[in-house]
């Protein structure tokens, strides 16, 4: 059912764990079968130095998670955003119909925690939903994590 | 120890040596339709007959007692749609519980649509339903009830229902009362007079005959409309030609079954205690699911906390290692498991179910060497769960 | 001479070597149930899926248009009442033929008790269905037809239907169209983008296939409720364990029967044409049921005057000559065969109803043998027929 | 499906045949799946010295006009009066549920034959409903051969 990749991911999955002093936290809770996943990213110049991850979740999950690391470590923050769940799918070798969901946890993890670097690091909030620096955002995007 | 441990006999069973011998002259050489007219015909029918004499023997019926279907889901189906289309215009209720198969649950709401009112019985937290629930609803207006289905065991939690104070209560109100023994008969005694039951499920493939068997177990007189109509085949109650090799799998199987199943049950229960008793010693954090004792003998199931069930499958399996889970990651409908909703355990818990279903050529070796697995693979995927706290 | 001449293939056919062995591995060894989520399941679902592919090369569909079901019967059941019931509420009018299986026609009758109106399509002398009968139901009111079912070949009389003309008359008027096809398939070629059909029956054991199996072949998108509702094999369409091995039979049984498909049907009809005009030559009296020309290869069907098919058979069987009646005395209700019936043999002469349907196994030396031993034998039961002057 | 004793009398039925100058000739359809059968008797000192018969009709049917042929052979008419087709079917070692109504048809034609004979010997209509000699059975046993 599942690609060699996505097989390969879940046996010895790459760059698992917490980065303790994170420049950025995100994490998802799947809303389609109630698993989680929480990203870390380490940034500097503007790059993605270093990318850790936590999953509670399937096998597509935890491949999905190590394949984003993987794609996103060395990039730059740009390059990270552009990340979509068709690349990571994609980059597996495919993943089975049923379970093309769990490859937007891992983007949107790692969104998360991009968005949240950028909050911390700008003090400002970079939504484009929101009228000034005050003011929270207008679209509900920032509590779903959909930052384009 | 062999190079695989499988342990989801629940789900699958191999088929003994001597029944696929008994099987193999029907595929080719004994070959004639049993309904045709001929000599050749009446052996065949007559090879039938015999295999239904073996499957009520193995549940204390009679012969004629006992219709052939393609499998367990048949067979719900048929006991359902075929018992309540029978008093259709007349009856417009139909009880069942809240842990049963998807065969009894969605044959059940298929009546919703056509103007019937499904009731479901709730049931504890180790998954039995409390006879004062039903008695309730009769007490109510039993003449509605065109029939009462709760299972005989669970396939998931391994637990085992009070079949005889159901059927008792129902018979006591002059209400029709099935349950699905798919997960019971082959693997403990069911006997339908005990039981009191009008209807009554049987799988072939949950006790070693092939894939693709089934029976119905219906008191005599107890009217039934077909499920599949057609032709002149079990008696005018299920339609297309006999799957002759089939049910000589099923009845050696059922009488294969029969022999020292006390002992069998014994082993069984010996390497579950074993399995269970280890798993809770070894693994923190796990809650047992289903009944204490009034289980299945070979069944042990566990919700293990912050890990999934489908990754914990998968890493087992590497391991030679096979079981089950009712995640709701491996589900198709990717929704928490009906039957662990019912129990009332949250959603996060769930998702680390793992089923064990062991029969008579598992040994405590093998249940050792789970006992030693199990934890690694509960520890790896642990360490990169976020809502692990330990 | 081999000492039983078979020639009851449309009742039952042996199962060949090659389908047996395909099938072996698949009860014992690789056992897994195809919906575990480990390697071993997968690589059983991946097994019912190259069936699958097999079973739709045979009829020129698309893998996921084929269902697998226990028999031709159950195909039927799904296809009537899958489809009937997905439009339930908004249409409630079926239209069928006289000929047809009792698995379309009782299906299609159920729905009388739901409020529906059956209407059944006259055929002429020889079984065949003039699609002007149809346009004439379906210009009055097409709008509440759920379905429109004819068989595509009859296994009593051997007449084949004009099914193109019918599905497309049929869609003309945006009505569902199914033809049961189990009699044709594997025998003829059945092309179902060329026939136009929306759901197509497929009996296993009509082309060497084992027993207890079937599919429906249904065109993407085309709505069903299941038949059996339960889980979620089969996408959801047909609940039940997947007969692994028996869909292994019937894919191998599949990929067989395209082989030489031509120059098998080539010599069976010299074969029949051999039988019918023997027959008509030795035996005064006697009727050809059925179609002279559009009509399966390998099947030679009369009605033999003054003597009762039951009888003719047990005498022919005495001989080692298997073969089919549809007298009123070989069937359960003990009234004149409906086909029979349908095409205005009288009840007297459809007693006489015998049917050889061969295979290529059959030579000439054994339609030569028949037609040495059944005049014969018709001989000695006029001389005891009350009825007979000659 | 058949009883040894059936296929024994199916595969040489005793008896069969015309009695070209019968006594007594007996005909029944088969209500059932309309089939037929006819008897014919010679009679000798209130004896049935010969009987013969037709069948059209299934395997049960041909064995059940043999067995019968072969009890009433040389029977008085009183005894073979007394055959019922409980005694038929036992005779033939049982027969098959949904052919048990085949046992009639001998029992039956036999009756009308020896029903015929006693018509046309005593000049007069044993039937006991009718009221005399010229008036018609009142009750219909006549035409479905139900001689008492
Ligand atoms: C035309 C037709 N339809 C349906 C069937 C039923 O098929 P099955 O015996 O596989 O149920 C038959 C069986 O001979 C048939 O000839
Ligand atoms: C309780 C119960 N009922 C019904 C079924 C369905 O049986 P089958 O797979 O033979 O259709 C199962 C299958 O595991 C079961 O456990
Ligand atoms: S995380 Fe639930 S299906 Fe992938
Ligand atoms: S004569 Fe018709 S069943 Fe015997």
């Amino acid at each position: 059912m599942y690609s060699e990749k996505v097989m390969q991911h879940f046996a010895t999955p790459q760059n698992v764990g917490v980065i303790e002093d994170a420049d950025g936290v995100g994490e998802v809770g799947n809303p389609v079968c109630g698993d989680m996943m929480t990203f870390y990213i380490k940034v500097n110049n503007g790059k993605i130095e270093d990318v850790k991850y936590q999953t509670f979740g399937c096998v597509a999950a935890i491949a999905v998670s190590s394949q984003v690391s993987e794609l996103v470590k060395g990039k730059t923050l740009e390059e990270a955003k552009s990340l979509t769940k068709g690349v990571v799918a994609e980059a597996l070798g495919g993943l089975p119909k049923q379970k093309m969901h769990c490859s937007n946890l891992g983007a949107d993890a790692l969104a998360r925690a991009i968005h949240d670097y950028e909050t911390r690091t700008h003090g400002q909030h970079p939504c484009p939903h929101r009228e000034n620096q005050t003011a929270g955002c207008t679209q509900g995007c920032c509590d779903t994590g959909e930052i384009s | 120890m062999k190079s695989i441990v499988y342990m989801d006999h629940a789900a699958a069973t191999p088929v003994a040596p001597q029944v696929i011998e008994a099987m193999l002259p029907f595929f080719d050489r004994e070959f004639a339709n049993p309904s045709t007219v001929y000599d050749l015909g009446f052996k065949a029918k007559g090879v039938v007959d015999e295999q239904r004499a073996r499957v009520a023997e193995l549940i204390n019926a009679e012969p004629e007692e006992i219709l052939f279907t393609a499998s367990g889901a048949e067979a719900n189906n048929l006991a359902i749609k075929g018992s309540v289309f029978a008093s259709y215009g007349k009856k417009d209720r139909i009880i069942t519980s809240a842990i049963e198969h998807h065969s009894v649950l969605n044959s059940a709401r298929f009546f919703e649509r056509l103007g019937y009112e499904v009731a479901v019985l709730p049931v504890d937290a180790s998954g039995v339903v409390d006879p004062k629930h039903l008695h309730k609803i009769l007490d109510n207006d039993a003449s509605r009830v065109a029939l009462v289905s709760v299972m005989h065991g669970n396939a998931e939690i391994g637990t085992l229902e009070h079949i005889e104070a159901l059927a008792a209560l129902c018979h006591q109100y002059g209400v029709l009362f099935h349950t699905d023994a798919a997960a019971t008969v082959g693997n403990i005694p069911v006997d339908v007079k005990d039981l009191g039951v009008d209807l009554l499920t049987i799988s072939g493939p949950a006790f070693g005959a092939p894939k693709g068997t089934g029976a119905l177990y219906f008191r005599r007189n107890t009217r039934l409309m077909p499920l599949v109509h057609g032709g002149i085949q079990e008696r005018g109650r299920r339609a297309g030609t006999e799957n002759v090799p089939g049910i000589v799998g099923l009845g050696t199987a059922a009488s294969l079954a029969r022999n020292g199943l006390a002992e069998r049950m014994a082993l069984l229960e010996e390497l579950r205690d074993r399995l269970i008793t280890g798993v809770v010693e070894r693994v923190p954090h796990v809650v047992c699911t289903g009944h204490p004792r009034m289980r299945l003998p070979g069944h042990a199931s566990f919700c293990i906390e912050a890990v999934e069930g489908e990754a914990l499958i998968y890493m087992l399996s590497r391991e030679g290692i096979y079981a089950n889970t009712g995640s709701a990651c491996a589900s198709k409908a990717l929704k928490i498991s009906p039957v662990l909703g019912a129990l009332g355990v949250p959603a996060a818990t769930a998702q680390g179910s793992v089923v064990f279903t062991l029969n008579e050529t598992n040994t405590p070796e093998e249940v050792d060497y789970v006992l030693e697995k199990l934890p690694q693979v509960v520890a790896t995927l642990r360490a990169m769960s976020p809502i692990w706290k330990d």
